[in-house]
Order: structure tokens, then C-alpha cells, then sequence
């Protein structure tokens, strides 16, 4: 049964788009999602996600796990780059190493709702308030990482011009997180009613679009992928120990504070995913220094195709075990 | 019609509203800007694939006269030590209307 | 009772993206919709408008209140820029007043649909030509609003340039109306089978394309609106008390007339409202004189905003104290 | 009876906005649909072309009659070349009689789409391996016509160039092929469930964006008709004429290899349509000196409309007289 | 290769067209066109923002000969100032094929 | 500041990789294209309309020394005379960062 719950997870629709992406480069063809249409892609996915979690929100009880669960989301992303940046520096500059180090303490969306397909072919439940803590997720592993990464280079002319309160303000505004917290406010205050007008939009397409989204990710992931050659085995093998490090210390605490199965699998995902997205457009702003070759596809092509194939299972099986 | 310079520079999409910044306060009278550009230099390929706008350029072009090109030149040139991209000058003439 | 009505137009989920989309840009955040995205929810929500329009208008009864109201709808498009150019000329040049008088003379299909979805929300109905009767209202404005301004300033080599037959040629063809035409025509001879066919795409998507449309309306709103500032307070008020005027003309003369209620209570909101998608263009063209800075963000900045949030309601209270 | 079938095929409304694209250009209106968003309609259909042809393959029987109609698609698509090369090269040169040729031994999925849409109008049974067929067909016409190009012209140093790998590799991973067979694929291994889960997105939305893309087609087909004028009669005869000699030959031989009415119908139409986005594209490749003024708009303005309108019920009656 | 003159237009969408049917008639071979580019200069500006192309610019590239350059000068001026835009010119050798 | 020459070429979107090609095998240091570019010359117009990329152009801009210039020159000339397009040099200075 538990190979049954791997297979199922390779074939479904969205992960078989992927690889059909990866294949259409490798094969070399020239099938290409021109941008605006990808923009579409993600802007209709952080607005349904957004939508449908502001109504499980809304409908979810506030208690003692809520809280915890939200607090170790915040945990996770902040401490993350903290041991991660100290790895990394055996094998790469310190822009390279903070870069990296933000990347893996953020999350990716469209792993987190792998994850949740995942929860539901199951049958585990898990809170409303778990789109919250993804969201939260977002953004404190790169004020963590500038910040170590201010420290441990002698602050020179350029490097010391690192604004806090932009960098802050910019966690809170950029369009992503923008996207997802209007659309999970707009959830949470919508009527039923409401609800009801839009779930052929939200959850009718949810799939199809999923499964498009997915199909471009694969294109760009195996166009980028290349830069990582340079990288070697030691980049490979990071962007897929990371993630396993990075879910098993969520895992460990989230056991510990007595978080629910589904909470703590889906903190277990959160941790293990890297942005792609979201972060590798804030570290080109604010660490212009950074190799884009490396943190790009390492997200993007090593960790996102490893978390959706085998991580999440792999994830399920452990919490699984400790949990019943 | 005037004598003028043209200034052309290749920069990462998100490193442009910095760049006019500065360039506006040098005392520019008007720019242009090419979205979605595509290219390959020293750095990282530029190929303008979705997702976000990291690996995508803007063609941003500048008629100044002497006087603020040379007001200009240091500024764009240490902007893009730090950021990256490609500047040419060349000479034009403005049609003035 | 009332309030509710007005509480749940503003919480209504369009009306929320609007804001989020005003928030973004004053936030400063990077959230944008690409120009062809922005495209494609305006042609889906022009295609889903006619066939719809089509499919009513097609089991509509015509009688005389149904000719009198087309009627009231032409007369209202080509009667605003009379009074509204005379009104503007006393802090504007000829182009500029000519430019704001077409655009108020004009309509908004975004505030008509947000009209029509408070009426089913209500449960008040209205006729199936209505949609036909918005489309009469689109070009009127930008015709006689041209006609005053080449008989009042001297007309010199430029002006006079002005062809007629290509202007009725370009109101008629111009893309907004062709799309809302053609579609009002397939909608029409349509059958009932491909109708029901098309459903699940012109009515489930309806709400979600809407959202989505009016978070990119509320972006470009807020980027413009700084162009105002000159205006200063007149141009704010202006751009409120116009409608306001407006809404009452066609409210006294639909009663008078024995329009129906929900006919003249969308009357009054298509004669409040103001384009700025077609006509702008349009003005662009015919008078490039004028100052796009200010017909376009008064119309979609002030009075848009004002419409779909305290107009409707108060239009509605007006015509139902008139009405009942 | 006969005449309702061919009233109802000329009113389906995707019919009609292919009629209102043409109306557009012509009438001067400025209605365009970005290319981002007409390619978005195409990654759309062939997708839900992909994934409900592989649900349906999942489900067919393998048997003499699918692998026969399976194998005179491909003899249709290699064979119309042949005779159509030597027919075009009494007007044409030999670059554009190769061209020609390839476009019209290719196929038109949204004419194949169409065809299929008819056969549930008239309730005519088809098999699910008419998918594959059509993919099949996209490409022996362009190597077999760049073989006759090859061996009819002396071959000096640019033409010799011709790498046949390269060309037989290109065939099989050009976008619109390796779209449609990837979705075949992940269509024929989803589950039961995920295809349900898919539905509101690809047969919800069908119809619906069929009809945009269709009005898009209208457009490009009516902008690009100018160039047909220098062709004249014998161009526009031609674009008739071959489609009905293809769809003669495919269904006499369906006759006699014993396919059923409802392939043998499919079969005719895939003959009988030309290709006029992926092959025109390849063309561009291998044939430069063909001009593309020529061969694009015979296969957009005149065989598909042609093929549409008249041509489905066309084959429809002339199956139908042979089968019954 | 041939001496030639390369004029380079920013104009709003909207008037495109009818300044290419002008241009067309004075006797140019050829053009080129950069769809959706954005700018400011003294007028409103261009954001290239969705709704309508009321806010966005082309960039036209038009290469001439000395002949073609005097006959096309004062019509693109008078156009430029009727519509707003700009325009440049400058130096460029034509590699015939 | 380097003296250095500007190759701009239009040039169908179907063809630009094979020509990049052979460019970079020449030896150029970097290129810059702008994509979805329309335009008309002697032949077939390109509208940039849908459907595929036959009828639309490329814009690229390659920045070359003296050296590299003679180098491409030729391939240039016998590819656009091939595939069609059209290709304008002309100076220009390099602002080294
Ligand atoms: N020789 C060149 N010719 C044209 N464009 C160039 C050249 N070198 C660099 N570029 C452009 O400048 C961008 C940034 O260059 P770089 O910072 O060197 O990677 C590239 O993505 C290209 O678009
Ligand atoms: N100095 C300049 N450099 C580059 N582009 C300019 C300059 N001035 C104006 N433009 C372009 O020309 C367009 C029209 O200018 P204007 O009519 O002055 O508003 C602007 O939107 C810019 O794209
Ligand atoms: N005189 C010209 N000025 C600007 N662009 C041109 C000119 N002639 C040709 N072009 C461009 O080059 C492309 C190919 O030209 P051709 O091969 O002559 O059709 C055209 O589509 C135009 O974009
Ligand atoms: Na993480
Ligand atoms: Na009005
Ligand atoms: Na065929």
C-alpha cells in the first residue's frame, strides 16, 4: 500500500506535466509558455489558494496548535539560513551562501499545494491556518540571510546600504505575498455566497491550471539546469539533503510540541521546499553579488522535482510512523 | 535639429526603476524602455522565461545632450559594475519638434 | 436593511480586488497584471457579456417601455456632453472639456455588470435589452462631444480635418463594441444546447474573471491618480457631482416616461458612469490635444470607484423611494 | 433533414466567431487578440485535445480496423504530397509546390475538433484511437515533400544540406506535436478520478474557448487573404479543390479497407484539412525560398473556412450514402 | 554596404498606423516596429499599462537614404507635433544582401 | 570608452537560433534581442499575429570590435540572403564597466 501512495503521487496529472516539460527540453523541442502566460498561471493560483484559505480560515478554530504551528513555521524559515549559510560557506562565497540560504529558508507554493493534494488522496486532515503559515514563510529566511550576511563580511561602502525597514517592507509588499495575504483576506470576508459564485473558477480549474503551471515549470527548470553543471555533485547532493535536514527538524519539533499529523506533515513540506519564485527576485535586488546560476535551478530543478516525486511521501511515511 | 548622444543600456528588469532613479535626479529629460528583452554577456543567460522577471532585460534608451552625458556616464558605469548589463553611446540627431 | 445592502456591495469580492489592486500600488508593491493578461479578461468579459445579453434579448418582449429606454439610452450618451462641456470650460481648454465630456457622455461595462449583479443580489428584475442599451450608450458621447468642440474654437487646418463618416464608422467598429456586438449576436441565434454548452465557461467563470479584472483596474487606477493632483479639488468633485447629475436626469425622466424599475435604475448608472477603455483610445485619436492625464484617471480613479461602491446603492434607494 | 444538419454546423457559435474575426479586419475594426493570449488557446486546446483523446484511447479496443485507419492516416498524409506537388508546379515553383503540398498533407486540429464536434451533433460513433490518428498525420507531408523538393531540384549546396534525422526529429518534438502526444500520454495513465477532476477545466471550458480562438483565427485568416490576390483563381480553386479530391481518396479507401462511418468521416476531414500553424512554422525552417504569403492564407482563408462550413456536412452526406 | 540613414520614432500606439500610411507614400522600402514600449519624456507618461494602448508607445525603425530622409523630415516633424513622440536620427552602413 | 561597431538585424524568429550560432562560433562576446518585433521590407509583411511565430521578428543587437566585425560580416550577409531580414552597422562606444 505504501508503494501504491508513491505511484499514485508520480502519476498524477500535475508531476506527469512536469516531467513532460523537463522531457520537451531535453528532447529539445521548441514548446515554450510565453511569460505573460505563466504570470497568468501563477496570479490565478496565489488568488485560489488565497480565496479557498481564507475560507478554512475563517472557519477554523484558534487554539493553543494554531498558534504553535504558526510560530514554528516562522522558526523554521528564520533558522534554516542559519545553519544552512555556515554549510554552504565551505563550498562557495558568502553572496553565493546567503543566497542560497534565503532560498531554502523560503518556501514554494506550488509544492506546499502538492502536498495538500497529497493530504487529501489520503484522507489526514490538517488546519485552515495552514495557507497562513506558508505565507508567513515567505520571507524571514532572507532577512536572516542579509543579515548574516552583513556580519560576516567586512561592511564596505556597498554592502552597508541594506535598508531593514525597506527590506521589511518589501517581505510584506512583494507581489506574491501581496497576491496570496488580499486574496486570503478577501476569503476570509466573503460570504458564503460568494464562495459559492467562485469555486467553478477556483476549485473547477484548479487542476488544469495546476497541471499548465507545472508543465512551464519543467520547461524553465531544464533550461536552467544546465548552469548547475559548474556546481557539481556537491550542489546536487545539498539541494537534496537540505530539504531532508531542513523536514526532519520540523518533524522533531513539531512532534515535540504535540502539532497534528497533517499540520506537522505539512510543516515537514513547508521546510523542505525552496523558492524559486518569490526570494530568487528579491536576492537579485539585494545581493547583486549572487550567482543566479546557482539558486535558480538548484530550487527550481533539483529540490522542487525531488520534493514532489519522493520527498512528500517520503515525508508522510516518517510522520506517519511517529504519529500513529 | 540638434546635435545629441543616445545613450543605450541593457539592464535586468529589476534593476531599472534604480537606475532611472539616479538618472533622473542627474537631470534626464526623457527616457524610453523596451520590456522583455533577451541576452547573453559575461553573466547568466538572460531568457526572459516566466516565473518571475529575474532572467529578463529592459533596452532603455536615453537622448541626452553633452552636458548630461557627462553628468550621467560615471553613475550609469558604476550601476552596472555592481548589477550587471551593457551601456553603448552613440551620436544622433533629435528632430526637434 | 439598507445598510446591509450597502455593506455587502462593498464586501462583495469584486469590489475587495478593486481595493486590493489601489492598496498594491500605494504600498508599493510590484504586483502587476501583463498587458495581454489584462487583454484577455477584458475580451472574456465582453464575450461573456453579449452572448449572455444575447440569450435574454432573445426571449425579451418588445414593447414601447423597451424602445422608449434604447431611446432614453441614446439620448442620455448624446445629451451629457451638451451640459457637461459648457460646465468644464470654465477651468479647461476646448480639448480637454470636449475629452471629459465624451468620457462621461460614454459608459462603463465593469460598473454596468457590478449594476446588474447588485439587482439579482436584490432581486429586482430588469430587461433583457439592457445589455443592448449600454452599447448604444458607447459612442454618442465622442461624436456630439467633437461636434461642439469644431463649431467652437476657430477651426484652423487641423481641426476641420475631422471626417464624420469615419468617425460613425470607428464608433461602430471600434474593438469594445465589435466584440460586445458580435457576441450580442451569436448570443441571439444561439441555440439553447450551445448555450448551455457555453455555461460553464461564460457563468462559472464570470465572478473569478471579474475579481481579477478589477484588481488589475484598481492597479492602474492608483497609477494614475497622481496625474490628478493638478486638477486639484475641483477636478474630484467634479468627477463625482457630474454622475450624481447624471444618475438624476435619467432617474426623473425614466420615471416620467414609465420606465420600468430596474431599467431605470440601470439607466442611472450607465448615464453615472464614465469610459475609460474605449473612448480614452478614442480621444487619443480624435483629439490628441487633450490631456490624457486628466479624462482618464477621473473617469477610472474617482468616479469608477465612486459608482461601484456608494452610486449603486444610493441610485437604487432613489429609484426604489420613486418606484414603490 | 440534411439542410438543418448544415444550418446547425453554420450557426454553432465557434462557427459564427470565426465569421466575426473575418468581419472584423474587414469592416477596419481594431479588435486583436494578443499573440500570448492565442497561444494560450492553443496550449489549451491541444491539452484537452491530449488528455480526453488519451481517456478515450484508454478505453478503445485494439483491433484490425483501428490499426488500418491508423495506417491510411499516415498513407493519406505521405501520399497527398505526391500528386498534389506535380499538380501545383503547371503555376508554382518548385519551393512553393513543396510547400504547398506539405500544408495540405498535414492536418488542422481545429478542423479535426469541429468534425468531432459534428459526429456527437449527429450522434455517429467514433473510435478513441482518431486522436493518435490525427497526430500521426502532422508530419509525413513535410518530409515527404521535402524529399520530392530534394530530388526534383539539382541539388547545390544549400538545399543538399537537408538532414533527415534532424527533420524526423524535429517532427516528432515541434510544440504542437509534442504537446498533444504528452497530454495523450498523461491522459491514457490518469486515473479515473484525476480525469474527473479535470473535467470542468477541459470540457467545461471547450467550447467556450474555442470560439475565442476561433475568432482570433478569423482575424489572422482575414488579414492575411490580401495576399491571396496574386494567386487569384486558380489559388483559391485549388484550396477547394485538392481538400475535396483528399477527402474523395481517404473515404474511398476507408470503403474498401472496411473503417467504420464514423472514422472513415474523420479520416476524410483530416485529409481534407491543412495545416496552417505547425507546418507553416516548419516550412519557414526547411523551405525559406517558398513564400509564405502563399500558403498560409490558401490553408487559413479559404480550406478552413471552407472546410468548416460546407466541407464536414459535405463528407458527412457523402459517408453517409456509402455506410447506410 | 551602403551609407544610410537610420531613423528611430517613440510614438503612441494609437497613431502608428497613420503615420506609417504617410511615410508610405513619401516612398520608404521598409520598416520595423517594437510593439509595447513604455516612456516619458515632456507629455503623459507611457506605462504600458493594460484596459487600452492609450498608454503605450511603438518604437519605429525606419533605415533611408539621403533622398528618402529629406522627403520623409518635415512630414514626421509636423506629425510628432500634432500627436507628441520623438524621434532621432542617425548614421549606419546597410549590409545589402 | 571603446570604440566598437553595433550590428543590428531583423531577423525572422524561426531563425535567429541557427544564426546565433553561427555568430557565437565567430567569436562574439554577448547579444541582445528583443522579440515580437513586426515590420515590413520586400518581403512577406510581418504582423506578429498569432497563431505561430512565421510571422514574426527579432531584433537582435550584437556589440563588436573592428576585429570581430570582419569576422561576421560575411556569414551575415550570405544567412539574411538565405532566410531573408535585414542588418544595419554602425559606431559606437562601449562604456567598459
Ligand atoms: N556584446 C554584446 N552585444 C550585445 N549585447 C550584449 C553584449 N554583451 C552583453 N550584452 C547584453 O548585456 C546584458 C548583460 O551583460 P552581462 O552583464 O555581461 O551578462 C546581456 O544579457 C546582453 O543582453
Ligand atoms: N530624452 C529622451 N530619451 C529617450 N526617449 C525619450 C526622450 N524624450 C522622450 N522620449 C520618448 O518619447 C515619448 C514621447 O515623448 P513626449 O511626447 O515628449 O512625452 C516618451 O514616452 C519617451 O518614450
Ligand atoms: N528600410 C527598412 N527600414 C527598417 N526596417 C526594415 C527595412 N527594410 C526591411 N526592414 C525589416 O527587415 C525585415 C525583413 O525584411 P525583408 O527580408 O526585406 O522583408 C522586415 O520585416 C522589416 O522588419
Ligand atoms: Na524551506
Ligand atoms: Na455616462
Ligand atoms: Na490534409
Amino acid at each position: 500500500m505504501q508503494l501504491d501512495v508513491l505511484v499514485n503521487n508520480l502519476l498524477s496529472a500535475p508531476v506527469l506535466f512536469f516531467f513532460l516539460g523537463l522531457i520537451a527540453v531535453l528532447a529539445k523541442s521548441d514548446l515554450e509558455i510565453p511569460q505573460p502566460v505563466s504570470r497568468f498561471f501563477s496570479i490565478y493560483l496565489l488568488f485560489t489558494i488565497g480565496i479557498k484559505g481564507g475560507e478554512e480560515l475563517a472557519h477554523s478554530q484558534w487554539n493553543a496548535e494554531v498558534f504553535l504551528s504558526l510560530l514554528l513555521a516562522v522558526f523554521m524559515s528564520a533558522g534554516v539560513p542559519l545553519y544552512a549559510y555556515f554549510f554552504l560557506r565551505r563550498k562557495f562565497n558568502s553572496y553565493d551562501s546567503a543566497a542560497i540560504a534565503a532560498t531554502y529558508g523560503s518556501i514554494s507554493v506550488v509544492t506546499f499545494i502538492s502536498a495538500v493534494a497529497f493530504l487529501k488522496e489520503v484522507n489526514l486532515d490538517f488546519g485552515g491556518h495552514m495557507v497562513a503559515a506558508m505565507t508567513l514563510m515567505e520571507s524571514p529566511a532572507l532577512i536572516v540571510s542579509l543579515f548574516i550576511l552583513k556580519n560576516t563580511i567586512k561592511s564596505d561602502s556597498a554592502e552597508s546600504k541594506v535598508s531593514w525597514a525597506k527590506l521589511l517592507h518589501e517581505s510584506l509588499v512583494n507581489s506574491s505575498v501581496f497576491l496570496i495575504l488580499g486574496s486570503l483576506f478577501v476569503g476570509i470576508v466573503a460570504s458564503e455566497k460568494s464562495h459559492n459564485e467562485l469555486a467553478p473558477f477556483t476549485e473547477g480549474l484548479f487542476k488544469g491550471f495546476l497541471a499548465l503551471f507545472l508543465l512551464d515549470m519543467g520547461i524553465v527548470a531544464a533550461k536552467r539546469i544546465s548552469a548547475l553543471a559548474k556546481g557539481g555533485v556537491f550542489l546536487i547532493s545539498f539541494a537534496i539533503i537540505l530539504p531532508l535536514i531542513n523536514a526532519s527538524i520540523a518533524i522533531i519539533l513539531s512532534y515535540f510540541l504535540g502539532i497534528s499529523h497533517g499540520n506537522a506533515f505539512l510543516l515537514a513540506v513547508l521546510s523542505a521546499s525552496a523558492s524559486y519564485i518569490a526570494v530568487p527576485a528579491a536576492v537579485r535586488l539585494t545581493i547583486p553579488e549572487a550567482n543566479p546560476g546557482l539558486f535558480v535551478p538548484m530550487a527550481l530543478a533539483i529540490t522542487f522535482p525531488f520534493n514532489i516525486t519522493l520527498g512528500i511521501p517520503l515525508y508522510y511515511f516518517i510522520t506517519q510512523a511517529l504519529w500513529t | 535639429m540638434e546635435n545629441m548622444y543616445k545613450i543605450e543600456i541593457v539592464l535586468g528588469s529589476l534593476h531599472t526603476e534604480a537606475l532611472l532613479e539616479i538618472l533622473n535626479k542627474k537631470g534626464i529629460s526623457g527616457y524610453t524602455i523596451i520590456p522583455h528583452v533577451k541576452g547573453k554577456g559575461d553573466r547568466v543567460e538572460y531568457d526572459g522565461l516566466g516565473l518571475n522577471d529575474a532572467f529578463s532585460n529592459n533596452y532603455i534608451i536615453i537622448v541626452v545632450d553633452e552636458e548630461i552625458l557627462q553628468k550621467v556616464k560615471e553613475p550609469i558605469r558604476n550601476f552596472l559594475s555592481k548589477y550587471g548589463g551593457a551601456c553603448i553611446i552613440s551620436d544622433c540627431l533629435w528632430l526637434k519638434q
